[in-house]
């Protein structure tokens, strides 16, 4: 079975990765498994300097999944380069690096200091948090989304993904501008706006209020922007949301990603991610195809269509 | 720290709305007292992640308990199990309490369902040679939990109840002055948490150590669901530094290292 | 316990509805349990003329819900009036008709025919279905919602009630659009945008592609919208999304909705809505409430202090 | 119809990949041949909406089996399901087989997991007088089910595989021409139902029923979504009338009722 893919230049050894956010910098999973076993990582995100994050409550139970508002704590992009990504450089797998700031000028500096760093494979733009106050700037309006995708798109060579919000009307639109700007890939879905009330402390569970709802209940929201999104535009899609299985995976590659992240499923089941490799193995051979590459799109076929790859 | 699969061998009832199950795990397990796993129980609607417990009394290399209140679904799912029931246990998790190197004359302060991690500390502290003290504090007599097994090891239990039906009339925390302890150790409500907090800042005693909550979400660090405030931050971190993981860098820490 | 509530001049005896298209026009459920019991009625979306609804298959599973896309199947305005209306009069409940068109005129005609027909408590302008080609039309931008609104304002005296898509950037934004063109009231959520893959077939399993998600996946999708909305808008919600206990109902009310409604629980459990009101006179008691006007917005402190109830 | 709380009492594994359950009902229950109930087991990640399963084999007023066949995370759920565990049963729903007036020949033409509805009408039609012949279909010869069920009510079986590992080999509609029957009745997968359709098409056999199966959320009428396209609308209904309801004017239709 080819298990391989190519994405925006980059060739994955198989298509599962792990999403940002759930995975720290690898150091925890690795007292688990070898990373070397994954298609690729991508880091927790990356700000210019330290963040916080939100103060707690930031987690809830949600029906089939759960909510978050971490706030994007993250230790900023001198203690990566330092600390995090020489720990990940001695693993045979790609490290995208999430990227996240307020502004323009954060976005840009991070993705600087990034830029030419032994180890990083690619630079995927968080322009979708919904926890962090101005989180969905960028997203809200597909002009500014292009407005800072050409930006970065002059600051490096690295292969440049930008991550797509479900919390739009378009999201096709939103794509189409940062592909018009010079995005390489995308990546979908981030969490979708949620909230949870506590009944006996009379407010919302979350202390940032609404948090992100992630895990299989996203699913179905998932696998349909990715589908919209491959239909309709002529970059490559990396789909998430609500991976837990290999069934999973091959049904976001059906709809038409050319890899896939696994991201809460690794709460409920640490293993999840070289689990859902084998798994995925064997479902492609199951459902007959030879490779991801056959598989991919398989029922989308406008998406095949208009990549001549049918 | 492992996932696996684990079997339910017991299931006791020791209050009404308290289960302890003990749970046979595949290889031999050695937690230290402080330490906690992240147990799951089905899929069902409000269940999808696992739910942090302290491990209770263990009964021999792969056999240990855990007690637990009911309070919402994923424990009412763990309380629904029965012998033979499988579930997964991933563990064990965070720091525990740190061993004292000599004998000392310690306090343990359970309230509510805090009783678990106080139940190993104490006989390893017993194993150690040291004099231990339990304060066992709840809302009624029927909410008094482990002060058997606490006895066991050759502890001496004092209780307290907020509706004064058993033992001292008020809060569990106002025991801790007559105890005389060298040490103290405390798992509860966050409310009887600061007070023990209070207490240490009061009298000086550096070794207080509290047993923390959080929402969890993964309970090995990777989420950062667990956040608590860090009294006196990293100044290297910056910004990163204020807050501390409970699963991670806790669930125990000293009382002057986090703001409650 | 005081169950009564109002919304936009209606008193209902209790804030649990069905809502519109899991219900039918009442007959089925009538053969269960006594519809008087209800607060309240939303019936199947009702257009101009008969419409067929989207071809099989128009349901998949999903994790913790379920996908539709039945395209709004519904005998039209004639039949409605003659045959269904009639029936629902003869129960104490109020009736709420859910109106849907592919424009304008259509809407206008509608709501021209159930205007002073006795029985009818209020509409509800189903501007945000997924399942019709042009059913997010007016949701999509909030000027032509507003548009719609006030044609239709004019051409009714009954209460005008407005579904929010959660399928949208800014339901706050729509939702003001709607207020302040005359709507009394909003309901939200309709369902959210999603689709399922089947693998064995290779094509999504349902015939229209996407389909609209529903049921517990979506309950935080709804609170936060109905959190959003009562914090930002005089006028009132009616909540729904995922409700299937009286623990849920009392979550949308204390999050700011007036009343809620119960859709995709009554495929699990029939009995589902005399159900949660039973459950949610002893879950109002347990919470210390007296009323569920003492519940309204109890977790939404802006809510309760922009109208000065508190 | 209505919603209940049932029982297992048996678990048979009549095939490999197929579980029939026993249950018992709270109350006396009389389906009518080809009507079907809602089963709920378990709010799992794929199995919140229940699934329709026709009755098989009535064994008292309160005790009737299903028989199924695993293919998704609905049936793997009832599949899992053991003695003494409890689910939800919503039902009797839909419209069965008409039964006859006077005696007449019927063969009973079922395909794979198409028996179930089979079993209570061919005891009807035989209480009836009428002589009764089965068709029974399946890939391989393991998939062949109810073949015993049916000849202890003094039904004469005849197989089709579509392996030739028994009976004829190819479509068990192709034995439909020997029986000479006045009535048909099938219920299996579409493309045998299309085939017994075009058969009564060719033969002018107007007694044909098919029973059909449809993606269904409620099973009771409320949500839509069991179209199947009828043949000929009543034109009173406009566009309206395109599409009928599997669970509530079927499942059972006559052949000329429904495009497949
Ligand atoms: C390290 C550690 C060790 C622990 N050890 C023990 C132990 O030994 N014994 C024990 O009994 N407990 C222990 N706990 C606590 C235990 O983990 C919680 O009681 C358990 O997770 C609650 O889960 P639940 O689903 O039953 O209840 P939940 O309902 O999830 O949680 C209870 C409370 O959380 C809030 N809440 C969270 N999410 C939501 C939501 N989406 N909607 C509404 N309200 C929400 C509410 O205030 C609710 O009352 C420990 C916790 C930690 C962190
Ligand atoms: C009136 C009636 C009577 C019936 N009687 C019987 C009976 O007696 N015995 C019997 O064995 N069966 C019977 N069936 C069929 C039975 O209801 C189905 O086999 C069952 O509902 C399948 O559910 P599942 O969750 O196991 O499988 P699903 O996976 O839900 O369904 C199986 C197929 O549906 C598709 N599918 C649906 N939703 C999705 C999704 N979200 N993602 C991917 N694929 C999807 C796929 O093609 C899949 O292979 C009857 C059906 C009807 C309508
Ligand atoms: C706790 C948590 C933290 C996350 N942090 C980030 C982040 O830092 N950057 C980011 O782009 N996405 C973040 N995400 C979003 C995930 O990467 C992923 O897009 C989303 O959760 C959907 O996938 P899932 O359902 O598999 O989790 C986070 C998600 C969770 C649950
Ligand atoms: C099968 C189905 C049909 C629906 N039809 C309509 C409709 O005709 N008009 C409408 O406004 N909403 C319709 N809805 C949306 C529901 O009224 C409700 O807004 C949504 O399902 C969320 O609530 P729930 O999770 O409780 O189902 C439909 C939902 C379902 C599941
Ligand atoms: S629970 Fe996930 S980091 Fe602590
Ligand atoms: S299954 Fe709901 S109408 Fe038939």
């Amino acid at each position: 079975m080819e298990l391989a893919t190519e994405v925006a230049g980059i060739t994955f050894k198989n298509p599962v990765l792990t999403a940002s956010g759930t995975f720290g910098y690898g150091r925890e999973a690795a007292e688990l498994y070898d990373l070397s076993l994954l298609g690729g990582v991508m880091v927790k995100g990356v700000s210019r300097e330290p963040w916080s994050g939100n103060p707690p409550i930031r987690i809830a139970r949600a029906p089939g999944g759960m909510l978050n508002a971490i706030g994007l704590q993250n230790p900023g992009l001198e203690h990566f380069l330092t600390v995090d990504l020489p720990f990940l450089r001695d693993y045979d797998t790609k490290v995208i690096v999430n990227v996240v700031d307020h502004d323009e000028e954060g976005f840009l500096a991070v993705v600087r200091g990034v830029d030419g760093q032994r180890g990083v494979a690619a630079i995927e733009l968080n322009i979708s948090c919904p926890n962090v106050a101005d989180g969905l700037l960028f997203s809200q309006d597909p002009d500014r989304a292009a407005g800072l995708v050409a930006k970065v798109r002059q600051a490096t060579r690295l292969p440049l993904i930008v991550k797509i919000s479900p919390n739009v009307t378009d999201p096709v639109g939103l794509g189409r501008a940062c592909a018009q700007a010079g995005a390489d890939a995308l990546s979908a879905i981030n969490t979708v706006l949620g909230m949870a009330i506590d009944v006996e402390r009379r407010r919302p569970v979350i202390a940032n209020r609404t948090g992100g709802l992630s895990g299989p209940a996203v699913k179905p929201v998932g696998l349909r922007i990715v589908y919209d999104l491959a239909r309709a535009l002529d970059i490559p899609v990396i789909g998430m949301g609500g991976i837990e299985s290999g069934r999973d995976a091959l049904e976001y590659l059906m709809a038409g990603a050319r890899a896939v992240a696994v991201g809460t499923a690794v709460f409920r089941d640490p293993l999840a991610p070289p689990r859902i490799i084998g798994e995925l193995e064997r479902e492609l051979e199951a459902a007959g195809f030879a490779s991801v590459g056959e598989a991919w799109a398989a029922a989308n076929p406008d998406a095949r269509r208009r990549t001549q790859d049918a | 720290m492992r996932p696996q699969d684990v079997r339910v061998v017991e299931r006791l009832q020791p209050a009404p709305d308290c289960v302890e199950l003990v749970l046979e795990f595949p290889q031999d397990e050695e937690p230290e007292p402080g330490q906690f796993y992240m147990l799951s129980a089905g899929d069902g609607r409000d269940t999808y992640l696992p739910r942090p417990l302290s491990f209770f009394r263990t009964f021999s290399p792969r056999r240990m308990s855990f007690l637990f209140r009911v309070v919402g679904p994923g424990t009412a799912a763990l309380g629904r199990l029965r012998p033979r029931d499988r579930l997964q246990a991933m563990g064990p998790l965070g720091h525990g309490f740190p061993l004292p190197e000599r004998p000392l004359r310690a306090a343990l302060v359970g309230g509510g369902v805090g009783v678990p991690p106080l139940w190993s500390l104490g006989r390893a502290l017993r194993q150690r040679g040291c004099e231990v003290i339990a304060l066992i504090g709840a809302r009624t007599r029927f909410g008094l939990l482990g002060q058997a097994e606490l006895q066991g090891l050759g502890i001496e239990v004092r209780t307290a109840t907020d509706d004064g039906s058993r033992g001292h009339h008020g809060p569990v925390t106002d025991l801790l002055g007559e105890t005389g302890a060298d040490a103290v150790v405390a798992c509860g409500p966050e409310p009887m948490l600061r007070a023990v907090q209070a207490f240490a800042e009061r009298t000086r005693l550096q070794d207080t150590y509290l047993a923390l909550e959080a929402a969890m979400a993964c309970g090995y660090g990777v989420c950062l669901g667990c956040a608590v405030e860090r009294k006196s931050p990293d100044p290297e971190l910056g910004a990163y530094g204020t807050y501390a993981r409970v699963c991670r860098e806790g669930p125990v820490f000293r009382w002057d290292e986090v703001k409650l």
